[in-house]
């Protein structure tokens, strides 16, 4: 209808929302958009999180259509740059969320180094959570850290923060091996891990459905001595929380986090200027958020 | 009372009438000779029989009833079974299941491996193939895989049995056989269509004979009523000389080629030797499996020799592989026109100059109109029938295929050419032209080796003969000594020396 | 005489089994605990799903086909069971058998669309079952609203862990599967059938038999096992996700190879497929336990998946070393 | 005569043209702004990275062989590129030049290594490729210690976002290729024997030709065409990432068989492979803008790919139907 065209039209680039994550989050924005009901909200995902080819291509998309904000949640943080500038160049307002993108490139591309960036720091979010796990298995106890996808962002944040926490605690890392951020490769690489170091006390996933594939390892082996911890907070690691089979996990608020960039774009719409890192929070959960 | 009656049946191809208004009638227990120049229409009547093509315009009736298979198993159903020119069978699998895979036998729903064995021994002995039943077919010969088609139709009883040159690669001891079957599903009153370009054969098997050209037919015979020269007339619509133009003209000058103890894997350490002069036809015959096609084959270096040595010119080469062989002016017709010969979905033209690609291009680029002149050249001195040279090879007649093969190597235009049954499936008058071509070809200096499983064919045209028997060059016969029986028995020479074995590699054919 | 027979027939089959032995050989001087029965028992649950879906894959390969949707069609038939079996107003029992059954009818019914739409309009295999791939795991992400589908009831998930003799349930799955299913290739007319239809189908076509039909009927077969290992995966992870299964039809089709089938058709065996799958699983599990880095694990593993074949191709030079 | 000979020829290769047609037509009404200057710029952008890669596996399938590792060798080849062009001690024309050789050589000694493995052996291309997949992946992570590389010089990045005449620059290069390809395919004595070979590789090799050589260069066409897409894409994207390029086989593979090249070699022409990738690059944009949920739209694009290729079965009446 011609009222719909002239409201303000969002562009929403997301990561993988075969991704529950993404998913949560891709619905809390579009709730966020219906209940809102001042713009008009396109959300596009990916086929698989690394696919940086698509998100591009859907940049360059809502160019040519000359969207009025974009909202990008880049799969590579160094990749997304150059199409970011491009949608600027072109009078689109850009907000990156979720992963941060590169200052070096942005610098290099000509974007400001104060570019506007609304989400979470998760390298502190692997630190909280790696803290717990540190101080539950205590000072010097022999842990493994299950990564996400080799060259992943948020991959080489996390394990960041978990190398804060293994510092601080004198962990002993006994292996650092990437399950690409899938439950299956998980439970395959624990189960074997826990072959080969059986003393293990810790394990440390970088994401949740990571978790999943280590606990039934563990569960397989009869190993109730080991401590897990993850990130994302999604509902079946909630239930191993619950059910103790799983120490803790880091919520990011997903739901929240589109909404919120989408909120900021909105307000740079109307003129405000923003920049720099507009952190979301972060929560820890554990067994006692459950009581 | 006719088993088959074929009411002015037309069948229409793009760009060719392959028959047109044929009306034909085949009589119950009779053994019916169809015969025709290479193209005229014969295979094509047999597809519609077993639905393999359908009629443009008329119609079928077998057994009295209107007969429209659209798949081959309503022919098979009805009790109608081919030998097709062309050999279909399955590679990797068994001789037993190749015979029987379309009704195997069974115990608790298992295919009863057992019997199946048996069963298949029985239909080899029949037909004188004497493989075990679990060869694979792909090691089999041309020739001992036209016999597991045979074996294949006559194993399960049928009203009709047509057999599609079945003989094309058969020695005389197999021919015998098969026609010993023959008469027998005769007397037992089932009906044959039979068809051949061997005329001493249909004359001695057939109770009436159809001619077609052309895709027409020319008319319906008994078979004592024409004689051989009134039938080849009718065929090809003009007389050609009878017997085979042997050019006395041409004497063989020096050795071009000399083998010595060239041993195929497989086959018998010490090998064969034998030269071949300059302007030479050397014909080599023997039975079935005696090693003619294996000890080509290794010296054209399309397999791995066993040992020995080759000279040209009295200087030793090493042939690794048919480039050596070819770069060294020596080239191989094979036997098996459809799997080693053709690129059966590539045009007639690609098919001719796939030997001499050089010839008909600049700096690697094809000249096509280059390409067009040749093979239309080709199309026109062997006259293959063709709607056009861009015609898939898929789509000729089996006779015209062969012509292909041939033609392609006339192309190259070798020192010494090797031809491995260079006539399976040629009608009689183009046979008679390519007799010609090959004597020209010696007059021209070149070395020709002629394998053969046609007799007459080689005592027609060849200077001298060796025969083969069980890997082994069991002698040699110069065209004074050329007779039928020399010949044969050579061939069984080395078979009579020792005690013969039922299964394996070296049993007598 | 038939015992020369059976090895020959074996070496043939199991060229690829000599290239196992070795590299287990090599893991069990090289890699620490690679030799314990609680390591072996890992790597037999680790290879049956795999084992499972390339059985189905062995079906289709040999008729010259290749279905790429088994990972997709995998996380939509898990999906759906799994929210079958997790439904709590079901009664255990009813949930249990109702989503097996309703997992490999899915499988099935994906397998049937693949094999008809190929044989109708004799389209590639792979276009119809890339197709395929997309579409179902579209479907699984619908079905599921992509969430992770989980509490599972005690009676399915125990079977996870069962053990028969120290023997995991799934991998006994698995190779009943394996020896039944060569009893159908090798033993039934279905199966010998489905070997000359990859031979030459022309000729079969000419011998009277449709080989439309046993072509489908392969890819409801393929379509079958990915249900089965739907279900087993269920048991081994106690989830279904819908983005499960992604790359598993390069896992399978890689056994089915490795194992020396051809993809041309006509030529292979169930024998080499299982082997193949256990190539695989030997080789995840061995050079992990080595303790490499990633990266080096994975250009080690691309290597050895190579050597591994070129072996193969030595199987019948080795045959004679290793009898004499 | 002559005209009508040509438009049979067309109809026979383009046979998928009428389906990309008709799904433009389709996604000019329903979807908005498809029909914009500025989108068939990004069409033409988004395609050509795959038509690239598509050319050099044309060449492979056409032999009956497959290339499963283009997508690694890619990122391996970007990657190598890629610290090369941003090396500051080197003079940027220097650098340029250097990484564009090195990308194009690494594909070639990737391509090579396949082609050597599989001919040497008689292996099936899928191990091989399948090894080097994992190889050349390890390889990029290693090399480039799992970073994304970027910062390249200016005078190469602008070769990214250049047009000629409002055509990218990148595409022209996809389109240079693609006639270049088709011309040695349809014009040249190799690729007569390419055709050849894969009909029927023993008649070749009997015709006194040595189809190993063939297959060989094939597998190096291949990689030389990824070492290009690989320079190509750093254009575009201005990085060079060890994890670009999973899953390109795929695309690339689709768009050959989608093309109408048979995977079982000799058939096939390079401009259905053009016009392969112009359906899956057409397809992606429009759905895109259609602006459908994300699993519908991966359900619909699998639907599209099946009936685009069972549309191309009907080609024959399709022709008919136009003409008259
Ligand atoms: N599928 C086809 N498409 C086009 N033309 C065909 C096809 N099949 C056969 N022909 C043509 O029909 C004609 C008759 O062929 P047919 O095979 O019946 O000949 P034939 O009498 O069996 O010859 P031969 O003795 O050489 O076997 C030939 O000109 C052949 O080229
Ligand atoms: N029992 C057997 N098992 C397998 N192969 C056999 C057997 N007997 C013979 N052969 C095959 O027979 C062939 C040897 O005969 P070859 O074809 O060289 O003879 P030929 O004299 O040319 O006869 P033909 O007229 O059949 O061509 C080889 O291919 C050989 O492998
Ligand atoms: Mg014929
Ligand atoms: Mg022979």
């Amino acid at each position: 209808s011609a009222q719909a065209k002239k409201k303000p039209v969002v562009g929403l680039v997301m990561k993988s929302l075969a991704n529950e994550f993404f998913k949560q989050m891709e619905e809390g924005a579009v709730a966020f958009a219906k209940k809102d009901g001042s713009f008009e909200l396109i959300p596009v995902g990916m086929n698989s999180e690394s696919d940086i080819d698509t998100q591009i291509n859907a940049m360059d998309n809502f160019i040519a259509k000359k969207v009025n904000v974009i909202v990008v949640a880049p799969a590579d943080s160094v990749g997304m740059v150059a199409a970011v500038k491009r949608a600027v160049d072109a009078g689109i307002i850009v907000v990156n969320f979720d992963v941060t993108l590169n200052k070096e490139a942005m610098k290099n591309a000509g974007l400001p180094a104060d570019f506007l960036f609304v989400g979470v720091d998760n390298a502190e979010g692997a630190e909280i959570v790696g803290d717990h796990l540190g101080k539950t298995i205590g000072k010097g106890g022999k842990v493994f850290i299950i990564e996400g996808n080799p060259g992943a962002d948020n991959a080489n944040q996390r394990k960041e923060g978990f190398m804060r926490s293994v510092k601080k605690y004198n962990l002993n890392v006994l292996s650092s091996t990437t399950a690409h951020w899938e439950t299956e490769e998980a439970n395959t690489v624990v189960t074997n891990l826990l072959t080969k170091y059986p003393s293990v006390k810790g394990i440390m996933c970088a994401n949740d459905s990571m978790v999943l594939g280590a606990v039934r390892a563990l569960d397989a082996a009869g190993r109730k001595d080991v401590q897990v911890v993850g990130f994302d907070n999604i509902l079946p690691v909630q239930d191993l929380i619950k059910r103790g089979k799983c120490l803790a996990t880091i919520d990011q608020f997903g739901p929240d986090l589109a909404s919120n960039g989408i909120r900021a774009g909105l307000r740079m719409l109307k003129g405000e200027k923003l920049t720099g890192w507009q952190k979301t929070p972060l929560r820890l959960v554990t067994k006692a958020d459950f009581k | 009372m006719n088993m088959i009656e074929f009411h002015s049946v037309t069948v229409q191809f793009t760009g060719v009438k392959a028959l047109s208004q044929v009306d034909l009638n085949i009589e119950k227990g009779e053994v019916h000779v169809l015969v025709g120049e290479n193209g005229a229409g014969k295979s094509t009547l047999i597809k519609l029989l077993s639905g393999v093509h359908t009629p443009t315009e008329g119609s079928i009736l077998f057994d009295g009833h209107p007969f429209t298979p659209t798949t081959p198993r309503d022919a098979i159903k009805a009790g109608i079974r081919v030998v097709y020119q062309e050999l279909n069978l399955l590679p990797y699998l068994s001789v037993a299941e190749n015979i029987f895979f379309e009704r195997l036998p069974q115990k608790h729903g298992l295919v009863d491996f057992k019997k199946l064995y048996a069963d298949t021994e029985v239909h080899l002995q029949e037909v004188g193939l004497e493989v075990s039943p679990q060869t694979p077919v792909e090691h089999l010969s041309i020739a001992q895989m036209q016999l597991v088609e045979i074996a294949k139709a006559l194993s399960s009883d049928s009203k009709l049995v047509v057999f599609d040159e079945p003989t094309a690669s058969l020695t005389p001891r197999e021919i015998d056989r098969l026609f010993v079957l023959i008469k027998n599903l005769r007397k037992k009153g089932v009906t044959i269509i039979y068809i051949s370009h061997r005329l001493q054969e249909f004359i001695e098997i057939g109770d009436r004979i159809t001619i077609l050209r052309n895709g027409t037919k020319v008319g319906t015979w008994g078979i004592r009523d024409l004689t051989t020269d009134e039938i080849v007339k009718q065929m090809i619509g003009k007389d050609i000389g009878s017997g085979y133009p042997y050019r006395n003209d041409v004497v063989p000058g020096e050795v071009v080629l000399s083998v010595q103890n060239l041993a195929y894997m497989g086959g018998p350490a010490t090998g064969v030797s034998f030269a071949v002069r300059r302007g030479e036809i050397l014909g080599i015959g023997g039975l079935i499996g005696a090693g003619r096609t294996e000890t080509m084959r290794a010296l054209f270096g399309a397999d791995p020799k066993r040992g020995g040595r080759v000279l040209l010119d009295g200087k030793e080469i090493t042939i690794d592989s048919p480039l050596d062989a070819v770069n060294h002016g020596i080239c191989l017709l094979t036997e098996d026109r459809k799997n080693q010969g053709l690129i059966l979905d590539m045009s007639c033209a690609a098919n001719t100059t796939i030997t001499n690609l050089r010839r008909v291009s600049r700096f690697g680029i094809l000249d096509k109109s280059a390409e067009r002149k040749v093979s239309e050249q080709y199309v026109r001195e062997l006259a293959i029938k063709t709607s056009s040279i861009d015609q898939l090879a898929r789509n000729l007649s089996g006779g015209n295929q062969q012509k292909i093969v041939l033609a392609k190597w006339l192309f190259r235009s070798a020192r010494i050419i090797i031809l491995d049954g260079p006539t399976r499936g040629i009608d009689v008058g183009a046979k008679f032209e390519i007799y010609t071509l090959i004597g020209e070809l010696a007059a021209a200096g070149k070395s020709v080796i002629i394998v053969s499983s046609e007799m007459p064919e080689l005592l027609g045209i060849c200077q001298r003969i060796l025969v083969f028997s069980k890997g082994t060059l069991a002698g040699e016969l110069h065209r004074s000594e050329f007779s039928q029986e020399a010949v044969l028995s050579l061939a069984y020479k080395a078979y009579l020396t020792v005690p013969r074995q039922t299964i394996g590699k070296d049993a007598p054919q | 005489m038939n015992a020369q027979k059976i090895t020959r027939s074996l070496l043939r089959e199991a060229g690829i089994g000599v290239a196992l032995l070795l590299l287990s050989v090599v893991f069990i001087f090289f890699a620490p605990n690679f030799a314990t029965f609680a390591n072996l028992r890992n790597i037999f649950t680790q290879i049956s799903i795999n084992t499972v879906i390339a059985i189905g894959m062995t079906f289709v390969i040999l008729l010259a086909g290749i279905d790429l949707s088994v990972g997709s069609v995998l996380a939509l038939c898990a999906v759906v069971a799994g929210l079958i079996i997790s439904n709590p107003s079901l009664p255990v029992g009813v949930a249990i058998l109702l989503s097996i059954l309703s997992s490999v009818a899915i499988g099935m019914v994906c397998g049937l669309f693949n094999g008809f739409v190929s044989e109708r309009w004799k389209i590639a295999s792979f276009v119809v079952t890339l197709g395929m791939l997309n579409i179902a795991r579209g479907l699984a992400l619908e079905v599921s609203h992509s969430r992770t589908i989980f509490m599972f009831p005690k009676a399915f998930t125990m079977a996870g862990d069962l053990t028969l003799l120290g023997i995991p349930f799934i991998f006994l799955i698995a190779v009943t599967l394996v020896v039944l299913a060569h009893f159908i290739l090798s033993k039934t007319v279905f199966g010998r059938l489905i070997y000359a239809i990859g031979n030459n189908e022309e000729a079969v076509r000419l011998s009277g038999h449709n080989p439309m039909k046993y072509k489908i009927i392969a890819f409801v077969i393929c379509g079958a096992t990915v249900g089965i290992a739907a279900i087993m995966y269920m048991m081994r992870l106690q989830i279904a996700s819908p983005i499960l299964g992604v790359g598993f039809e390069l896992s399978a089709i890689a056994a089915v190879v490795i194992g020396g089938t051809s993809m041309l058709g006509g030529k292979g065996s169930l024998i080499g497929t299982f082997l193949g799958a256990c190539i695989i699983g030997v080789l995840n599990n061995g050079l992990l336990l080595i303790g490499l880095g990633d990266f080096a694990r994975q250009i080690i593993t691309g290597f050895i998946i190579i050597l591994a074949v070129i072996l193969d191709t030595y199987r019948y030079r080795l045959s004679k070393a290793l009898s004499t």
